[in-house]
């Protein structure tokens, strides 16, 4: 049975190195995670590995002063090691248990905090361009005030451009996931949050709802497709001539629960996103609704059309009541 | 108003061969147990044995099977889930029943499986390891037990009748509000989990009365097993915590059975409130289940090792400081939500920093095995299994922790692998192991070691076969709770081979009954009430312990005593004298408790299929039974003298 | 078995008054508390996050009224007042409900 | 008590040669109101939620009225100096409890639930005012917050009477027991503890809800 155990020891360790290797070693395209193709994706997998690097210096001793311990203090007729009933205490040792595990977390800790402060940052300094994102039950819809086209679960995007996700729902929450841009956020029903992706190279990647939205949960996969500048403007000039606009029946129409395919419209009704959120609620998410109109670097229309200010939540819909007495 | 998609008989009436299948099974069960317990004549038996009992070795007893049954059931959940995602693109359940299976294998397993099993523990060991004759409120500890009872079968039925809740358990506004979720599905994990939160806000306060207040004389706090130490901390965590899931429940029905917009999109109401409460009660409630199991590994691996634990000062203070800890990191569940950066940092720190008195321990229960001799029986072998599983679940729960790394780990498989690997490796490893350890106490037997190692050695291989791979699937983005998923992203490998695991953790199930059904009949008496050689007060007492458990409450100096006395010769002083015993207070039984479940049922029945006179009938049952407790005058009765002689000679101590 | 606990012990609280002095004495001062709150909020004697500030103050001044001269919650007939313990933790775990809900549900405030 | 009685659940009251109140001279009751105390705390942390999403919801109005246009300021300063009052005459019974002088206690109890039916009463007129001119839980968050949170309290506040009323009964059914002596002290500090609770409503619910 000793035997057996350490056999499973054994395949413990293999499973575990070999996890390590296939993480660091940057392995193919189907480890989505773990082989980004852009800086956010990067830096994220930084911390991926600084962090099964740290963990690696905890789990290996205890597994091995495991083996070590129970293998040489079994109780087993003629075992010699030495037995100690009350030994039970020893300031050194606590010392260097409660330690080590201090030290890792620290440094553990900076590196998370500097990434996260880093990652609610445009991730280069080139310009970046704007994409609204709605999640409905169950498709994604992708606005571009730039070229004011729209797409419905596809996406384009300019190589080495960083891109400012603005994201919604207009259905029960969702989470706006490009494994091999980077992380994901929730798309929120009244809230319009921002997510900061950058592609470093040409390619499609797979993008899923990351937050279970019922039936249909399943089938919301999105590409998102980044190319070159140039044909980036392309595309939009062309989708601009050549796509049917997208109504305000279209809109109704995307809101029904579904599962469709891909849409392409060279227009969209003009601040329909900040609607949507509004409708939802985003009048009293004053304060990021403002944060994310700072944010909002140049792009020409940017996110909030203009004129519209955001009401204080203290000043909105009394709606005639009196004070009664 | 009445709602429309709810009509009387369209309940029963689904449409579907598995429904079907679990309605005729449900109703042959029930009528086979009426047919033997009258046949038998046992219904006056089960009444007044077990019904009414208010006796907190029976209570355990009672828990303890329904969290085996739990696990079946909820097991079973599992095994159908792990066959729809073995192979792209299966048809063998539709998106509406993979939703509600893990659901419900989700909400039982947590709250119906590894709770009860808990309470089970807290019940078979906290009074007898501190010297008592009972818990504080015996009758308080019964209506827990019935509360879960009925939860328990509240949420079971759900599957036969109107349909299983089916938006996850976390169950997330809005989507399980009413415009997204109609009908009594949700209704029936809402009263369910409300109705064994209140039954679990009942124990917690009954045990830390009971180890505060009523250790046996000269059992100071830091004389007292850490198995009880432990319960100390996990009640403080329930009592804090268990508010916020009545809270968040409440509003939510609220929302869907009166039309108030907590939730909702609309008018103003807010779904991330939602998320914010119900995560803090969320984080503390895995860490309601992870403390007790450490609690029991401090127990065994000091038995096991023949040793004293190693730094049980830092024990102790480390089992507070996590329970302190887990209750300011619940936002980690919610790292994507996109709040502020410093919002994420401070939960991401308070969280990190739990892993650290968590190593403490980890290192103590080494270093307990350290210079020790270690006997490899079932229980120090769950033990051995458990350091390293939840070592490296604990390690990738750190992982999570890093927030922006998280970003890329939320809502996928790497984040299932994590839970399953604390959940199993830890909670349910915990739970298997003081099985085997308490249950000669309980039972008067042992289980047979033979089977119970095929049992172990299924379950863990099963275990790392099947959730390990879930890891590199989580990196390979894929998400849970998807029904099915395409062929061609690379995952189906993995999903195979993660459910071969399933299903050799499945076969490890079925050698665990049956270890348990071969041991009734030919398992080892337990003769001494000592069979592991214990250091603890409950190993000083008969197998199984005489109802009022103490003839003579012991004298405590010092830390195992039982092991120190053994030591030295001296067990003899635990043993009763016939001239100090005198008579005992107990309890009465009472069929009030039962009744009072009952009530709670009919109010639940009412809120889900939301047939108001019902909930109101409900609720004056439970107010006419509080009243009449309260206007009883005596609950309580008093062995006499001779009655404990005659016993404690009996059991050969007099 | 009579009380010979080794925990040392730390209080037997209990004293006896001849008239409910403690009763009226915390009636006054909470009728005093919530006069001034009154007072101060309604008049609008400061700016609003003054007067926020003040009129909580004057709140948690209530609880400490309440505690010790009605609810007695120091008592305890043997060993240590533990409710005491466990009423300040729970101020301290409510007091955390309380603001970082309000903290995490207030996006991006902090940093603008 | 006459022969030693060992008790299941811990150790003879034991006669001290200081003062120890009646609810204290049994083991069983002096654990009764330390439980008690433990129930006290997670009603704390009960109200915690319901205080948080209170706030968090507080301006979140929809398309119904702020509390500004709602409250009315004379109505909520009655409820205040009610529900203070009765605080005081539940902590009176107390005393003539510990005194054991079961009129007294009655009498005060009475007074104390009388008290308490004055506030709900007044509660009760305010919540029927408010759905009269249409507000009501369904109109906005803000309102769903206001009457469960404001709601709760009134139901623990009703609750509180009933018990009153039952341990009147049986005190004078049996005079002061142990046991009931016990109840006496238990129900005041539910009435106090929500005579806090109140405070706190005075404060975040309408105070901060007229001031601007
Ligand atoms: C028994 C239950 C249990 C336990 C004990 C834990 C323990 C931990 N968990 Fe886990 N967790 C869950 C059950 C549990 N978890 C569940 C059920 C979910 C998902 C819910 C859902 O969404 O459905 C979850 C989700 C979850 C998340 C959310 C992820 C997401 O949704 O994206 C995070 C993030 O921080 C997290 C972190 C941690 C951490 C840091 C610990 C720590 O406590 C671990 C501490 C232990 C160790 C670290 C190992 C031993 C330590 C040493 C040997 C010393 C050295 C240590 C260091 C150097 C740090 N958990
Ligand atoms: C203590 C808690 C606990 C335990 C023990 C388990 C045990 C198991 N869990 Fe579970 N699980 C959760 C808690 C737990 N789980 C939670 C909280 C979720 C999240 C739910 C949500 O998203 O809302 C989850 C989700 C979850 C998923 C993700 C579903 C999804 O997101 O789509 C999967 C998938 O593999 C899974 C698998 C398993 C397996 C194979 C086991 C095995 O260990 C089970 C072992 C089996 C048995 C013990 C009984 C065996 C049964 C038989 C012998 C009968 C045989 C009958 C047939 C084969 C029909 N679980
Ligand atoms: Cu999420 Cu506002
Ligand atoms: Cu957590």
């Amino acid at each position: 049975m000793k035997g057996k155990q350490q056999t499973r020891r054994l395949l413990t360790y293999a499973g575990l190195g070999a996890v390590a290797t296939v993480m660091l070693s940057g392995c193919g395209a189907q480890y989505q995670v773990l082989d980004p193709a852009g800086p956010v994706g990067q830096q994220e997998l930084n911390l991926i590995v600084a962090s099964v690097v740290l963990m690696l210096i905890v789990i290996i001793p205890v597994i091995a002063i495991l083996v070590y311990v129970v293998y040489r203090y079994r109780d087993k007729p003629g075992n010699t090691a030495p037995y100690d009933p009350h030994f039970s205490d020893s300031k050194v040792l606590e010392v260097i248990w409660w330690g080590i595990p201090i030290l890792i977390v620290a440094i553990l800790g900076t590196e998370t905090v500097r990434t996260t402060f880093q990652l609610t940052k445009p991730p280069s300094n080139a310009t970046p361009i704007t994409v609204e994102v709605t999640s409905f039950d169950w498709k994604w819809l992708f606005q571009y005030p730039d070229g004011h086209v729209a797409t419905v679960n596809y996406a384009y995007i300019p190589v080495g451009v960083p891109v400012n996700f603005v994201l919604t729902s207009d259905a029960p929450m969702n989470s706006f996931w490009v494994p091999r841009l980077g992380g994901q956020e929730y798309t929120m029903p009244g809230m319009a949050m921002t997510l900061w992706l950058q592609a470093a190279q040409p390619g499609v990647y797979y993008g899923h709802g990351a937050n279970f939205t019922g039936r249909g949960f399943s089938h919301t996969t999105f590409y998102v497709t980044a190319l070159s500048m140039d044909k980036y403007q392309q595309w939009i000039a062309h989708v601009q001539q050549s796509a049917p606009a997208l109504t305000q029946t279209d809109y109704r129409q995307l809101s029904v629960p579904s599962v469709i395919g891909n849409e392409t419209f060279s227009s969209y009704p003009t601040g329909s996103f900040e609607n949507t959120v509004l409708r939802d609620g985003g009048q009293y998410m004053a304060e990021s609704m403002q944060m994310m109109n700072k944010l909002h670097p140049g792009t020409g229309s940017g996110s909030m059309p203009s004129g519209m200010t955001m009401p204080t939540t203290t000043t909105t819909n009394k709606t005639g009541h009196k004070k009664h007495k | 108003m009445p709602p429309s998609h709810l009509s009387h008989w369209g309940l029963l009436i689904t449409g579907d061969p598995l429904i079907y299948g679990a309605d005729a099974s449900i109703a042959l069960a029930s009528i086979a147990i009426v047919y033997v317990l009258t046949k038998y004549k046992k219904w006056k038996w089960l009444w007044d044995e077990w019904l009414t009992t208010v006796d907190h070795k029976k209570i355990g007893i009672m828990y303890l099977i329904a969290a085996i049954l739990m696990l079946f059931r909820a097991g079973t959940d599992a095994e159908l889930m792990r066959t729809q995602l073995a192979l792209p693109n299966l048809h063998f359940l539709g998106p509406e029943h993979y939703d509600q299976i893990f659901t419900t294998h989700g909400t039982v397993m947590l709250l119906f499986m590894a709770m009860p099993f808990i309470f089970a523990l807290m019940n078979i060991a906290v009074p007898l390891q501190i010297g008592a004759r009972d818990v504080a409120f015996p009758y308080l500890n019964a209506i827990s037990f019935w509360l879960f009872f009925f939860a328990a079968m509240l949420i079971n039925i759900s599957f036969v009748i109107g349909g299983s809740p089916d938006a996850g358990w976390t169950s997330y506004a809005p989507l399980a509000g009413s415009t997204f979720d109609p009908g009594p599905g949700e209704n029936f994990y809402l009263m369910s989990l409300e109705i064994t939160g209140i039954g679990s806000i009942g124990t917690g306060i009954n045990f830390l009365a009971t180890i505060l207040k009523m250790r046996a004389p000269g059992m100071s706090l830091m004389k007292m097993p850490l198995f009880s130490w432990s319960i100390v901390a996990t009640s403080i965590l329930i009592l804090y915590a268990f508010p916020a899931l009545t809270v968040v429940l409440a509003l939510l029905l609220i929302d869907r059975v009166a039309g108030a917009h907590f939730f909702t999109i609309t008018a103003g109401g807010n779904p991330m409130m939602y998320i914010n409460m119900f995560w803090i009660w969320g984080h503390p409630e895995v860490y309601i289940l992870i403390l007790p199991a450490f609690g029991v590994f401090s127990e065994i691996v000091s038995t096991f090792s023949r040793k004293t634990i190693f730094g049980y000062k830092s024990m102790v203070f480390s089992l507070l400081l996590i329970s302190l800890i887990s209750y300011f990191v619940w936002a980690h569940h919610f790292f994507t939500m996109g709040a502020d950066a410093s919002v994420n940092s401070f939960f991401a720190i308070a969280s990190m920093l739990v892993g650290i008195p968590t190593g403490v321990k980890i290192f103590n229960w080494l270093f307990t095995m350290f210079r020790g001799r270690i006997r490899m029986k079932m229980p120090m072998l769950w033990t051995i299994a458990f350091i390293p599983c939840f070592t490296m679940g604990g390690m990738t729960g750190v992982m999570l922790a890093a927030a922006p790394a998280d970003y890329q780990y939320h809502n996928s498989y790497f984040l299932i692998a994590h839970f399953h690997q604390v959940l199993i490796g830890g909670t349910l490893f915990g739970m298997l192991a003081a099985m085997y350890y308490w249950w000669p106490k309980v039972f008067g037997f042992l289980l047979d070691e033979r089977w119970a190692k095929w049992a172990f050695w299924m379950f863990n291989i099963g275990f790392y076969v099947c959730f390990e791979p879930q890891y590199v699937l989580g990196l390979m983005g894929m998400q849970r709770r998807m029904y099915t998923y395409p062929s061609g992203l690379g995952w189906t490998d993995l999903n195979f081979i993660s459910t071969i695991g399933a299903f050799i953790m499945g076969l490890g199930f079925i050698f665990l009954v049956w270890d348990i059904i071969y041991s009734i009949r030919h398992g080892e008496r337990d003769l001494t009430g000592d069979p592991w050689d214990g250091r603890t007060l409950e190993w000083s007492l008969p197998s199984p312990a005489p109802h009022y458990n103490f003839a003579v409450i012991p004298h405590v100096t010092q830390l195992d005593q039982w092991w120190e006395l053994k030591q030295q010769g001296r067990q003899d002083e635990l043993r009763p004298k016939a001239s100090d015993i005198r008579p005992i207070h107990m309890p009465k039984n009472s069929g009030k408790p039962f009744l009072f479940g009952l009530a709670f049922f009919v109010v639940g029945v009412g809120f889900v299929f939301e047939w108001y006179a019902v909930a109101v009938i409900g609720f004056l049952g439970v107010g006419a039974l509080l009243l009449a407790r309260s206007f009883e005058a005596h609950p309580d009765y008093h062995i006499p003298v001779d009655e404990v002689v005659h016993t404690e000679t009996a059991l050969g101590r007099l | 078995m009579s009380n010979d606990h080794d925990t040392p012990q730390i209080t037997k609280t209990f004293h006896q008054e001849k008239f409910p002095w403690q009763g009226i004495f915390g009636y006054i001062l909470s009728l005093v508390l919530t006069a001034f709150s009154l007072w101060f909020g309604l008049a609008h004697a400061a700016q609003y996050g003054v007067i926020l500030y003040v009129i909580m103050g004057l709140a948690i001044m209530q609880i400490f009224v309440q505690m010790f001269m009605f609810m007695h919650v120091t008592e305890t007939d043997e060993g240590f007042p533990w409710q005491s313990l466990g009423l300040v933790s729970g101020l301290v775990f409510v007091a955390a409900i309380v603001i970082m809900s309000i903290w995490i549900m207030t996006f991006g405030a902090g940093v603008s | 008590m006459a022969t030693v009685i060992e008790h299941a659940h811990g150790h003879p009251a034991h006669e001290g040669e200081h003062y120890v109140p009646l609810e204290y001279k049994e083991k069983d009751d002096s654990l009764k109101v330390f439980g008690f105390w433990l129930f006290l705390t997670q009603d704390m942390v009960l109200f915690a939620c319901l205080f948080a999403t209170f706030v968090v919801l507080r301006t979140h109005t929809g398309n119904g009225p702020d509390s500004e246009s709602l409250f009315d300021v004379k109505g909520f300063i009655e409820e205040t100096f009610i529900l203070l009052t009765s605080s005081f005459t539940g902590g009176i019974s107390t005393f003539y409890m510990r005194k054991k002088r079961a009129i007294g206690t009655v009498v005060w109890l009475l007074i104390t639930a009388a008290l308490g039916a004055a506030f709900v009463s007044l509660e009760i007129t305010e919540f029927l005012h408010y759905i009269s001119i249409g507000a009501t839980m369904q109109t906005s968050a803000f309102l769903s917050a206001f009457f469960t949170l404001v709601g709760t309290h009134g139901a623990h506040v009703s609750v509180g009477i009933i018990w009153m009323l039952s341990i009147v009964i049986q005190i004078l059914r049996r005079g002061i027991t142990p046991a009931l002596s016990r109840k006496v002290f238990i129900v005041n500090l539910y009435w106090h503890f929500l005579d806090v609770v109140w405070v706190f409503i005075f404060t975040v619910v309408y105070m901060m809800g007229v001031i601007h």
